[in-house]
């Protein structure tokens, strides 16, 4: 797994690629938790590059939303596809995270 | 596609062989990519409660056996642990709002879900648990 | 490194499989990638002659465990088939000329040469040929 | 393994990258015999990308060789490196072939 992270103003922008799986989940939450703790509250999650997330994965992202929402914070995600998307539909995260069609959109939508 | 085997201590450091393992047998026997993601995920959610839960505090053994079964591509994974059977458990709520949402018992959903058909058997002292996908996507995740 | 062990079909068509899984176990271990395609000739030519010549006509089953053992990377492959000590075969001629020359014992002599240590036992019905590297490049292929 | 060839005047460059094992060996063979048949006698082969060969691959090096002899041709070896250079010097290939530092080298012994 890899992750890439810009800043668009405010708003974090975070491509994942490659597989989230048990070895690779703690690498995203660190990573997120770090810019969490210099400041940012808004982020965009690209999950375009992402072949695989098992439930390690979704642990990670929930820990990490949860942290967010306590600092009035958001994440969104764009470009769920194939099998992530079948996870996220099957776990219900699909209907509990915002979910858009590109980075764009996602980023429109924070302002 | 004749069984290949593998065995390795159960512990998450050996995820990656695993997996690399099942992909390469699911390669020969050319399951398409899209199944085979599903597939990596019920294997990686097998394996990791194998890690976590089979052995209690002790360390034991995984064995993994991938075949083909006519048109089907079978994993078995077996362990010598605590006698469990993953078809036991009920389906979690997948609904709760995200501070409320915990996650637990997705890691079996997702086994059973990306799965055609899933048996669970004890012999011998031993829990296997038998995956078996479909070559054409018929029946999967309904 | 802790112990893994492939088990499949002796078959020709299973190499890629087993160097895969040759491959991965001794980068986790860390063997330098000049060792590591020498240690992955050897085990192509062990492989290679068990499904060549262990069996005779019928088919029959090859186990490879990598583990490590303090600074070396150790490779075990074992066979149920006849008994066959690779380290009894006398070195090949390597000098003759193109016409002349045929091929034959250069895959045991191989084996040899691209270890730092080799040790057969007959053991239980079985041929366990042991191949060790170490990790610091100090005796190979002198 | 990968096989590439191109035409140098009537000698053939024929490039191979990857690993030259058991199962990939007869396609050496198969890839040089057919241009043999098509009449081609002068062969460079170039080594460069080659990572691995195992006695699998120096049978069919030599089985085309012969081949080549009997009609009065022959083949040279560039970039012989790392284990397949270990492996030659084993197997006596080192010195039965003309191995050259490059593939004009081995070109320009053509002539
Ligand atoms: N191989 C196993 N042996 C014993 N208990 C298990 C095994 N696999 C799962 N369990 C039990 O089933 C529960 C649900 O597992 P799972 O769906 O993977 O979610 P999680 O591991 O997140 O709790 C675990 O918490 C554990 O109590
Ligand atoms: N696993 C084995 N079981 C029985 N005989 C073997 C085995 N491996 C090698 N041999 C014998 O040793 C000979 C030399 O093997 P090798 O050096 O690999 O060269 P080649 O296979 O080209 O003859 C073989 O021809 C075969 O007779």
């Amino acid at each position: 797994m890899e992750i890439i992270s810009r800043m668009e103003k405010d708003t974090a922008v975070v491509t994942v690629t490659g597989r989230m799986d048990a070895i690779s989940a703690p690498q995203y939450q660190d990573k997120l938790n770090e810019m969490i703790t210099a400041g940012t509250i808004a982020f965009v999650v690209d999950f375009d590059g992402l072949d695989y997330i098992s439930s390690a994965g979704l642990r990670g992202i929930l820990a990490t939303a949860k942290a967010l929402k306590i600092k009035g914070g958001q994440v969104r995600f764009a470009n769920v596809r194939g099998t992530v998307k079948e996870v996220f539909e099957m776990s219900g995260f699909g209907s509990i995270f915002q979910v858009h069609e590109s980075v764009a959109a996602a980023l429109a939508k924070i302002g | 596609m004749d069984p290949m085997a593998m065995t390795c201590k159960a512990l998450l450091e050996n995820l990656d062989e695993v997996l690399g393992f099942i992909e390469s047998c699911a390669d020969r026997f050319g399951l398409k990519e899209n199944r085979k993601f599903g597939l990596l995920i019920a294997v990686e959610e097998a394996f990791v409660n194998v890690c976590h839960y089979a052995y209690g505090d002790k360390e034991g053994e995984a064995e993994l056996v991938c075949s083909g079964d006519g048109g089907s591509f079978v994993v078995e994974i077996a362990d010598r642990g605590i006698e469990f059977n993953v078809l036991s458990l009920p389906d979690p709520d997948t609904t709760t709002n995200i501070m409320e949402r915990k996650i637990g018992g997705l890691g079996v959903f997702f086994i059973r879900k990306m799965t055609d058909d899933l048996s669970y058997q004890r012999k011998d002292g031993r829990n296997i648990l038998r995956m078996v996908l479909h070559a054409h996507d018929d029946s999967a995740t309904s």
